[in-house]
């Protein structure tokens, strides 16, 4: 397969977020403001790519019965490096971020990508697939973070747009984040039907 | 160095261990299943993220395999390039030989068939039937509330609104039967598409006497028993006042349409002029060209069940 | 007093999945029947328990003792994946009926969030073995009643007819909403 | 020949009931305490009051006519006119216009609409827009304009209501006891500050009646929890007399009569059966108090009713009516 | 308190409107159609054929099985053919079609109006002739009145309960029949007892009628172990399952017979049958039909016989209005519209009721609002809101869970939803199709 | 290359070996990153510290004292208390304290002059609700409405207007200022009595003992 299209593919067509429904719980939980979105988002992006370069790698080495075991090794050590890394050189995105970060362990998409994606391509497909994936997720957090900020806060990125005082503070907590996500959903299926 | 010692020697001995006691308790409590859930289990993704609303992969595995049909089923990671393995596992695809379509037999449209009555109940098939004959003189015909179309999960079927009857698109249906099953009247049948599409049918099920049947439609049959005669290959029989022409033996020559009196006899998809045309061409040749239709049938079964479900 | 302020905070008041958002993948995809929104419940709750047995003690015996802090995610998530399989097998074998009921379930409780969410909160909120899995149990309690409502409304909603462009994952994320909304009344209990 | 019959199944005849009578028969039962709400608060309660139901009323046809595109406007059948006097009915009556729109918006647009519109929500569209104004503008919604500035709107000055005296009492607050609280009668009648709809209990009470005669609702729900939360309060009184208030003052307090009366007993988020509705009613009530007396909010009814509106599914599906022949027979 | 049954209910308005009209002999027509279906159960078989003469009360159709009963000519005449004619089900059904000669009638019937009380024959003998009389279930489902007479060995019955009730609105065969015959009526529910080999009846008579009441207390005043019970307007009190329980306080229990509680119900036209079967040797040929409705000249009460075209019955009683929606073969809450008046009377048509267009067109529909009122209304304590949203889409499983099959058809929900949702439709397909689910069990088994 | 076969020695030689080599890398990065991890954690309280407190020249983490509080029988941190000083002279003081807010614990670096006046403070961790209690990071400094700064809570606990103090309330989140003060208050208290064990403080209401909670995050 061509790699723009594998790249793309992720990107739009099997959107994790809005086409598959996976990896709700960062999706969700790290989205109270655009760039925690966005960072979240990055900091997986950074481990789909790494596993699912490695694990295509891999692949012939690893028997059937500790395949999942063996890739979720792979991916959780990345994900350990990343959290080391963030922890020393951005500790207050790490702090923000919280729990998240180990959580990308178990984020279907990752290991859901290595099994449906690297096991079965090149390292060069996986790491594309990984890319377009992982960019997928992050716009995705990215715009249902800069909606929950704007609707919630009156700010962008930190940059105001309105008062605070006309933010609607539900945006910001736990319904919010289930609600703008629905609509977003259903606004772009509109568009998909058509 | 010493810590990274310990380190890997104390993950070392947590994954052996973890590795070996697996394998041993899957040694030691093995059961027995269905070899093809294991199978099926394989080509899916292992997400388990319960997207196919099934509790995991292998929950999905086990429901692929119990039902022995994919219908409504989907796994949203692996997408359609995993059904196909998982049908090819099953053996599913390779059930389709010759290319069937739903066809209607019913031809009573409004100008064809008087309304008697007029129905302020539920606008259902189903429910009409229970209730009466429906609002024509034909206790058999179609009663226009369009189950069929409510059945069919492709849109492959519609009302028209002109003939009040409903009208099967052949590029969409997949011949499911779900409208066969759906219509309380059994007036859909599924039916060997014909090559070129071209069959020929009678579209009537009215099993009434002549007299009847024929002040109840227009185009109703009326069992006169003309078209059996002069089918030259026996293909049509006359059972309860009806003709029905079986596909396997009609050979398209489209004697039988000309002879029809109240023109009960379809003929579909044919070149206007020439009669001779079709003769004896084996329905089987088609095999090759249709093949792409069984892929795209399961395409679109898959894809469905997630706009219909809540 | 202590034991009954967890219980009632991780049901109620920070309910796994509609305050914390773990678990938020089961939750939209097995909720759409009662009977399987509970036995995925159950089996949360039973794997969940264990499960933070298990990484606690490792934690405390193994990477506390060696000062391996840092190898916690990958031990965890080993650990997890290693016990919720033996789990299966075992049940499959021991007791056909308790996997029917459970046992299918598992699997799909690895790649769940809320399972290592928690053995890593148990140890970020410094419980001990006991109140740790007075949480555990509580938290995957809180997971199944949320699971078992907001399957219970599915249910309800798949009999009336939503608009077509709302079916299927936007009106549950909606639905969600209104329940985490409704979830924000218990707050300030404890 | 005569005219084509028409044929359909039995039954052929159909009682006089419609669902526009039952709504129009809840809006008559809510004239007195809007009365009421006209007399203490002025124009305020007005201007609240007409933006809500117009807004809800805008947002059903709009939302209707160009997002779900359906051919026919459901506004007709009067359920949006009764959310918006509901949602004013909770609301403070100073609040910003801008806001009243949001909530509005809010309970059509998010807790109705999306779900198919009139009996497919699984919440109460008017407590959901409430909430959520509750949630997102905690200031505005908490700023009781004291009674009787019948011509001011936006600049009333601020009153505290029997609720957050009673909620300071628990908190310790310095300077607040339960004898601050207004009597009984005072409660009863109406003259304390609170949300538009809720500070006339002898009103509330009257659309009660009113409705009952008109079998729009049954007693089980407001009975249940009116009784429920008389004997827990009354339980905490006992235990406590200087932290928790009597309990005739907690069931004249606060949108507990409206909630009871009016939201509670919303068909569409509300049990489908007897035994089902006592159940919810009594968990209503209990819920109320423990939010009252435990949580951080200091009025519980509405999360207490949005909480069991989300069980409804579940008691409907665990609670069946009692059913012919299931009983010993008796010989 | 007057007795009623315990769940549900409904108060449709009475419309009695041709209450104290007393019965009339309608014309004979000039050609019957007598179906050969006409009760629950198999069709009987025919036993004569085109062209064969046939006198009033003769023998002509035989039980086509245990559960069917036997078919006497109404008339005297030829038999012009056996063909299909639509019933009022509005599908084709096999009929004898008798044109009509004279009025002779079989010579062992005597046509005299004097009271036989005594009763010479056994249960057995009882039980034989009412078999050889065609005689089935006035009150509605027209089931064969010798099958309920005998139950399976395993039950005992313990008393009769005769159906007076007439809940429906408009219909007023019953009461004028119990106002001009009560006399003839007591005799046949002695008989019934004795062919049940019980010693206590009851009858049951709604509080809307208290001369029957009155009269027929004074009459059973001399007949021993017959009792008058009064009880309280409320439909649907003639179903079977709840005149049982407002009698007796006995609730038969989900997919049980009546005979489990001990109780055989009759209706009180089934009562006269009977009493005519057993002491006037007269089959069933002809019964009281009520034909009325608000825009009918002359609502009235006629004696008809089977086979009669309704519409000369219509005709009777002042012809059809110009404005008729709809016309109903039973009262407005149970009975089956039909298609046209071309319509042959049956054992079972208790009533015609016309509707103008206005009355007939069914309101329109609106979402369920989740009321509940139907749940209160269900008099078999059942969930219809459910069970029609279930059948709607297609959960036919789940609906046999929640007891569809005990749903009596009353109609109590429909008649009461505000939102005029046409939830006995969807019930009905429920039952349906829900019936074919478990017979197909059992076939399996 | 064909794909390993399911045997048990495959099956256990990969998963340890995938395991060790894994395990390997990152302990090496840990070794790597150590440092760094460890400055990062310092300079937030270093930073926090240099906020709260005049200019010093010592290094008060090193100096700082913990004072125990008793739970359950359970020894925990209550307070750090952390002296600064400049040219060996103590010039102030900064008091890590804790109380339960709105959402969960709340906790705050008061920074004290000699004298006992609030030189400034830095919230370190809260879970109160963003845009309401979370304003307290700066509703309380200079300039701002709340302004503590300079008040002596020796004098007079520091109480919200609302229930007769001096402090203005963040608008809509008095429980949150409420937490607040009570944090200062109790600071003090522990500045007060340096290396002595504190007594109950301030006007206590139910909520004040600290550690009895579990905070969200
Ligand atoms: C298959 C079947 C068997 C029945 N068997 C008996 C019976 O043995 N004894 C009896 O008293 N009634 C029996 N019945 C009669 C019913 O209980 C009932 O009286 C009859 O269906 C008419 O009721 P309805 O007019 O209320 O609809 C039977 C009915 C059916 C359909
Ligand atoms: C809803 C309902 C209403 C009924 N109403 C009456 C009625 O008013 N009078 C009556 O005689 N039978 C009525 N029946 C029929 C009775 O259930 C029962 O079949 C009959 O009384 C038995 O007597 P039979 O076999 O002599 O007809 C009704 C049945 C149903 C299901
Ligand atoms: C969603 C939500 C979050 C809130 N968060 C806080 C908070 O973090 N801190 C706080 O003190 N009050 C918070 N409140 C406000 C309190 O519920 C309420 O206003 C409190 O009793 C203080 O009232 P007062 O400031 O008017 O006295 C919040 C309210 C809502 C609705
Ligand atoms: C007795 C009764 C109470 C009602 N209460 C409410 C209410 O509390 N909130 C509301 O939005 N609508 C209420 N409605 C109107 C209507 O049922 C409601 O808008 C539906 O929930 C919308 O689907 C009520 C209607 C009735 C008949
Ligand atoms: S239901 Fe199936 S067979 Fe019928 S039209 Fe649709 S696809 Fe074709
Ligand atoms: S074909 Fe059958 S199902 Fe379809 S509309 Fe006609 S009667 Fe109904
Ligand atoms: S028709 Fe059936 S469901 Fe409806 S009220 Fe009667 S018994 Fe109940
Ligand atoms: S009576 Fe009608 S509107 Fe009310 S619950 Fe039943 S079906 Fe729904
Ligand atoms: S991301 Fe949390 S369960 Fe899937």
């Amino acid at each position: 397969m061509n790699n723009i299209k594998v790249f793309l593919n992720g990107l739009i067509k099997e959107n994790p977020t809005f086409v598959l429904m996976l990896g709700m719980c960062p999706t969700l939980g790290t989205t109270s403001s655009a760039i925690n979105g966005m960072s979240m988002g990055l900091a997986t992006m950074f481990v789909l790519i790494c596993s699912n370069t490695v694990i295509s790698l891999l692949k012939n080495l690893i028997p059937d019965m500790v395949r999942i075991p063996s890739f979720i090794v792979v991916i959780a050590s990345f994900v350990t490096l990343l959290q080391m890394v963030m922890q020393a050189y951005v500790p207050g995105l790490y702090t923000t971020l919280g729990i998240f970060i180990p959580l990308i362990v178990v984020n279907c998409i990752v290991l859901g990508r290595a099994e449906a994606f690297a096991a079965k391509n090149t390292p060069v497909a996986s790491f594309f697939d990984g890319l377009g994936m992982g960019l997928g997720f992050t716009i995705a957090l990215t715009l249902l973070g800069a909606l929950r900020e704007i609707l919630g806060t009156g700010k962008i990125f930190g940059m105001t747009l309105f008062p605070e005082n006309y933010g609607m503070l539900m945006f910001v907590l736990a319904p919010g984040a289930f609600i703008v996500l629905g609509f977003l959903i259903a606004f772009i299926n509109s568009f998909k039907k058509v | 160095m010493n810590l990274i010692l310990i380190a890997v020697i104390s993950l070392g001995a947590i994954a052996l261990i973890s590795a070996l006691i697996l394998f041993l308790a899957s040694k030691k409590f093995a059961v027995f299943e269905d070899p093809r859930i294991t199978e099926v289990a394989k080509v899916l993704p292992q997400a388990n993220c319960g997207g196919c609303g099934y509790p995991g992969c292998s929950g999905f595995a086990n429901a692929c395999v119990k039902a022995g049909s994919l219908q409504g089923k989907y796994c949203t990671v692996g997408g359609q390039p995993v059904m196909t393995k998982v049908a090819s596992i099953l053996g599913l695809e390779v059930e389709e030989a010759e290319p069937t379509v739903a066809v209607v037999r019913c031809n009573g449209t409004c100008e064809h068939r008087p309304l008697v009555s007029r129905n302020d109940g539920t606008r259902s098939c189903a429910i009409t039937s229970l209730l009466y004959g429906g609002e024509t003189g034909c206790s058999y015909g179609c009663l226009g509330g369009g189950d069929c179309v409510n059945a069919c999960q492709f849109d492959a079927i519609h009302m028209n609104p002109v003939t009040g009857l409903p009208e099967v698109d052949e590029d969409k249906c997949t011949s499911c039967g779900a409208c066969v099953k759906a219509c309380p009247r059994n007036i859909i049948e599924v039916r060997p598409k014909g090559k070129k599409s071209r069959r020929v049918y009678v579209s009537c099920v009215n099993k009434d006497r002549g007299p009847i049947a024929k002040k109840a439609c227009e185009v109703s049959c009326i069992g006169c028993g003309k078209c059996v005669k002069v089918c030259p290959f026996g293909a049509i029989t006359l059972e309860n006042n009806l003709a029905y022409i079986d596909p396997n033996v009609c050979k398209s020559c489209r004697k039988c349409v000309d002879v029809c009196p109240q023109h009960a006899i379809v003929e579909l998809n044919f070149p206007p002029h020439k009669p001779k045309i079709a003769v004896v061409e084996e329905v089987d040749s088609t095999k090759t060209i249709e093949t792409p239709k069984a892929v795209e049938a399961v395409a679109v079964s898959v894809d469905s069940p997630k706009e219909n479900n809540n | 007093m202590e034991y009954i302020l967890i219980f009632i905070s991780a049901i109620f008041v920070n309910n796994i999945v509609l305050s914390q958002f773990l678990g938020i993948c089961p939750f939209l995809g097995v909720s759409k029947k009662i009977d399987t929104a509970m036995g995925m419940g159950a089996a949360v709750t039973f794997v969940l328990t264990i499960a933070t047995i298990v990484t606690f003690l490792i934690q405390k015996l193994v990477l506390d003792a060696f000062g391996l802090q840092y190898l916690q995610t990958i031990t965890f998530i080993l650990v997890i994946a290693a016990l919720v399989q033996m789990v299966e097998i075992i049940l499959k074998k021991v007791s056909p009926a308790l996997y029917q009921a459970l046992g299918v379930y598992l699997p799909l409780i690895t790649t769940n969030c809320c399972i290592l969410g928690v053995a890593i909160l148990v140890i970020q909120k410094d419980f001990n073995l006991l109140t740790g899995v007075v949480y555990a149990f509580s938290t995957a309690l809180g997971f199944a009643l949320a699971l078992v409502v907001f399957s219970g409304i599915r249910e309800q909603m798949s009999l009336v007819n939503v608009p077509k462009g709302m079916r299927g994952t936007p009106i549950a994320l909606i639905t969600a909403g209104l329940l985490a909304m409704a979830f924000m009344g218990f707050s300030g209990l404890v | 020949m005569e005219n084509k019959l028409f044929v359909s199944l039995s039954p052929h005849v159909h009682s006089e009931d419609t669902v526009k009578r039952n709504m129009h028969g809840v809006l008559i039962a809510l004239i007195p305490a809007f009365f009421v709400s006209l007399v203490v608060f002025g124009i305020g309660a007005l201007i609240v009051m007409v933006t809500s139901v117009v807004s809800c009323l805008f947002f059903e046809w709009a939302i209707g006519k160009y997002i779900m595109k359906s051919k026919t406007t459901t506004i007709g059948d009067c359920s949006a006119i009764i959310t918006g006097v509901l949602l004013a009915f909770n609301l403070p009556s100073n609040l910003p216009i801008w806001i009243i729109i949001l909530g509005a918006l809010f309970a059509i647009g998010v807790a109705k609409m999306p779900f198919g519109g009139l009996g497919c929500n699984p919440v109460n569209p008017a407590l959901a827009g409430r909430v959520f104004l509750l949630i997102s503008f905690p200031v505005q919604m908490t700023s009781w304009p004291v009674v009787g500035q019948i011509t001011s709107y936006a600049d009333a000055t601020t009153a505290a209501t029997p609720l957050a005296i009673m909620k300071g009492v628990i908190n310790g607050t310095s300077g607040v006891s339960l004898n601050q609280l207004p009597s009984a009668w005072n409660l009863f009648i109406g003259t304390n500050a609170g949300s538009i709809g809720e500070i006339s209990a002898a009103a509330l009470l009257l659309g009660l009646i009113f409705m009952l005669w008109k079998k729009i609702i049954t007693w089980h729900i407001p009975v249940s929890i009116l009784a429920t939360v008389f004997v827990f309060t009354g339980i905490m009184h006992l235990v406590n007399p200087v932290e928790y208030a009597r309990p005739l003052i907690q069931l004249l307090s606060g949108g507990l009569m409206l909630g009871a009366i009016f939201m509670a007993t919303d068909y569409v988020t509300s049990p489908m059966n007897k035994k089902g509705m006592l159940i919810y009613g009594f968990f209503i009530g209990v819920l109320t108090v423990v939010i009252r007396l435990f949580g951080s909010y200091p009025e519980g009814m509405s999360f207490a009713i949005l909480i069991m509106n989300c069980f409804t599914p579940l008691i409907n599906i665990y609670c069946k009516p009692k059913r012919f022949g299931e009983v010993a027979k008796k010989k | 308190m007057l007795k009623t049954f315990s769940i549900g209910g409904v108060h449709p308005q009475e419309n009695k409107l041709s209450a104290h009209q007393s019965i009339i002999k309608a014309a004979i027509p000039p050609q019957v159609a007598i179906l050969l279906s006409q009760h629950i159960g198999a069709p009987a078989k025919p036993l004569v054929a085109k062209g064969d003469t046939v006198k009033v009360g003769m023998k002509i159709a035989e039980l086509g099985g245990f559960v069917s009963a036997a078919i006497h000519s109404s008339v005297s005449g030829k038999v012009l053919k056996i063909d299909n004619v639509i019933d009022a089900s509005g599908y084709p059904k096999p009929a004898i079609i008798i044109n009509v000669e004279g009025d002779e009638w079989e010579e062992t019937i005597d046509r005299s109006d004097t009271l036989v009380k005594e009763c010479k024959f056994s249960s057995e003998e009882i039980i034989k002739k009412l078999t050889d009389c065609g005689i089935v279930g006035m009150g509605g489902a027209c089931f064969p009145t010798q099958v309920k007479l005998c139950p399976p060995p395993a039950f005992k019955a313990q008393c009769v309960i005769i159906n007076g009730v007439e809940c429906e609105p408009y219909l007023t065969a019953d009461h004028q029949l119990m106002l001009e015959h009560a006399e003839e009526i007591m005799v046949g529910v002695s008989i019934l007892m004795k062919a049940a080999k019980v010693n206590k009846a009851f009858i049951a008579i709604e509080n809307n009628k208290p001369d029957a009441i009155e009269l027929l207390k004074k009459t059973a005043s001399s007949y021993p172990g017959i009792e008058v019970v009064p009880l309280k307007m409320k439909y649907p009190q003639g179903g079977e399952k709840q005149l049982i329980d407002a009698v007796t306080d006995r609730q038969v229990a989900s997919g049980a017979l009546p005979i489990s509680v001990g109780v055989i119900v009759q209706n009180v036209g089934t009562t006269f049958a009977v009493y005519q079967a057993i002491q006037k040797n007269k089959p069933l040929f002809e019964r009281v039909i009520t034909i009325t409705g608000n825009s009918l000249a002359k609502p009235s009460n006629l004696l008809a016989r089977i086979g009669t075209p309704l519409r000369q019955l219509v005709d009777a009683c002042g012809g059809l209005p110009d404005d008729t929606g709809k016309v109903i073969s039973g009262g407005p809450m149970m009975g089956k519209a039909l298609i046209n008046l071309d319509v042959p009377m049956t054992k079972g048509s208790s009533g015609l009721l016309i509707m103008n267009e206005e009355e007939a067109k069914r309101g329109e529909i609106h979402p369920c609002i989740r009321c509940a009122k139907c749940v209160d209304a269900c008099s078999m304590g059942l969930e219809p809101y459910l069970l029609a949203q279930l059948a709607a889409h297609g959960e036919f499983e789940r609906m046999e869970k929640e007891r569809i099959m005990d749903c009596i058809e009353c109609g109590c929900c429909q008649f009461t939803c505000p939102s005029n949702r046409p939830i006995l439709d969807y019930c009905r397909l429920g039952k349906n199709k829900v019936g074919a689910m478990i017979r197909a069990r059992k076939a399996k088994k | 290359m064909k794909k390993l076969e399911s045997s048990l020695k495959n099956m256990v030689f990969v998963l340890t070996g995938t395991t060790v080599i894994c395990v390997a890398l990152l302990a090496y990065v840990n070794l790597l990153t150590a440092e760094p991890i460890a400055k990062a954690n310092a300079n937030i309280l270093n930073t926090a510290l240099k906020e709260v407190l005049p200019a010093y020249d010592n290094n008060p983490v090193t100096e700082a004292d913990t004072v125990f509080g008793e739970k359950d029988g359970k020894k925990t941190v209550k307070y750090i208390i952390y002296p600064a000083k400049n040219n060996n002279k103590l010039v102030g003081t900064a008091v890590k304290s804790e109380s339960l807010g709105f959402g969960g614990e709340l906790t705050v670096l008061v920074g004290f002059q000699a004298d006992g006046k609030v030189y400034g403070y830095s919230v370190l961790s809260h879970s109160e609700t963003p845009g309401l209690g979370s304003k307290s990071v700066s509703w309380f400094k200079k300039g701002s409405k709340g302004d503590i700064i300079g008040m002596n809570p020796g004098e007079k606990p520091l109480i919200v207007k609302k229930d007769g103090g001096q402090v203005d309330a963040i608008t809509a989140a008095t429980i949150t200022s409420r937490a607040f003060l009570r944090a200062v208050n109790s600071a003090y208290e522990a500045f007060k009595n340096n290396g002595e064990k504190p007594n109950g403080m301030t006007g206590a209401t139910k909520h004040v003992e600290p550690s009895d909670s579990i905070s969200t995050k």
